[in-house]
């Protein structure tokens, strides 16, 4: 399946793009998708422990099943305030 | 419970108006204790001396996740209201990023609520910083 | 560095202008959190409805408490300034009858001195109330 | 020697009076004064373990050694804010 990833704060500097769309297998959880997005934007490869990632507007752990549909977002720590 | 905490939340290009907005306080006759913050933009990041900073959000999930923190607040705390109000864009230094309002009977829970939202928000609700 | 520290203490019989305040605010570069209080009448006292408070003070004596007590804040917390004022006679449910400032350059200490602050004034500062 | 005494909040009510002068002996500490305080306004004495006791502008101790001239103050609890 197809799986729309968006990247905000530094990580669209890493990627060069606010957006793209990952082709994963249909039972995928976001560690794997993990890995896909490694493959084609190296840079984000040494951000992954700091790396957040939501599913719509919640976050979600690596272990999580993705479903098709799914908008998945990576970002590093946040600095608001 | 939750539903009896009033809320209000705003996330804006505009600049906070603190006088305005603590001019337009409300407050039932229970109330007696009322704690705001402000937090300024700095003139330095670390040694460096800047101009500003751009905040961005991820607008959607910030006032999402703001929801879930005024939720946990209110199951917590005996609070009457929060208003908070976030600036994004382009914020010079010495003017407010961040204006928070927390309106409680007593002064304990004013406190520990207003210090929680913020500690937590700046873990989980998506903006980021960039300096300039 | 006691002295570093800006003192503005007020005791005053006239309504306590939150707003005006608020647009009188100053504040260096280095600064990054504003913290106020504000202490509002209750209309209750106990299970008691009431009108107001009466608020009578040793004017000199609470004076000097309160400075003892900034002297405390500015030795033990790098805060940039305080400013109080606390009201006196006749105050309504629902007035302020105490407002405080804080700024510092970070929100920990902006709290810390700030609670500090309105914990030791009730145990030392000799203004007393008398509900009506 | 004569030290004055004031009384502030509902000490003022119990002593029906704001202000009073109380004859001691030269050597004299705050203790003793509130002694002749008592005889002279049996109200004050069920206060006595939550009197604060001022003499000028600063906080005293019991135990303080009057001397000529000292303005003393006694009241309740204080309850600002």
């Amino acid at each position: 399946m197809t799986i729309s990833v968006h990247f905000y704060s530094y990580f669209k500097d890493l990627t060069g793009c606010t957006e793209t769309h990952l082709e994963v297998a249909e039972v995928c959880t976001i560690a794997q998708l993990l890995e896909v997005a490694f493959l084609r934007f190296p840079n984000l490869r040494a951000m992954q422990n700091s790396t957040l990632i939501a599913v719509g507007l919640d976050y979600q752990p690596k272990s999580y099943l993705l479903k098709k549909d799914d908008q998945v977002s990576l970002f590093p720590p946040v600095q608001g305030g | 419970m939750i539903f009896q905490m009033k809320r209000s939340l705003v996330l804006t290009t505009d600049p906070i108006e603190e006088s305005s907005l603590v001019a337009g306080r409300l407050l039932s006759e229970a109330m007696g204790a009322v704690v705001y913050f402000s937090g300024v933009v700095r003139g330095t990041e670390g040694t460096t001396s800047i101009l500003g900073i751009h905040y961005e959000a991820f607008a959607a999930m910030a006032e999402h996740q703001f929801n879930l923190l005024f939720d946990e607040i209110a199951n917590r705390w005996p609070v009457e209201s929060i208003r908070l109000v976030h600036r994004l864009g382009w914020v010079r230094v010495n003017e407010v990023s961040l204006w928070v309002e927390v309106v409680a009977a007593h002064r304990g829970e004013a406190f520990a609520a207003s210090q929680y939202l913020i500690d937590e928000m700046k873990k989980r609700v998506p903006i980021w910083k960039q300096t300039r």
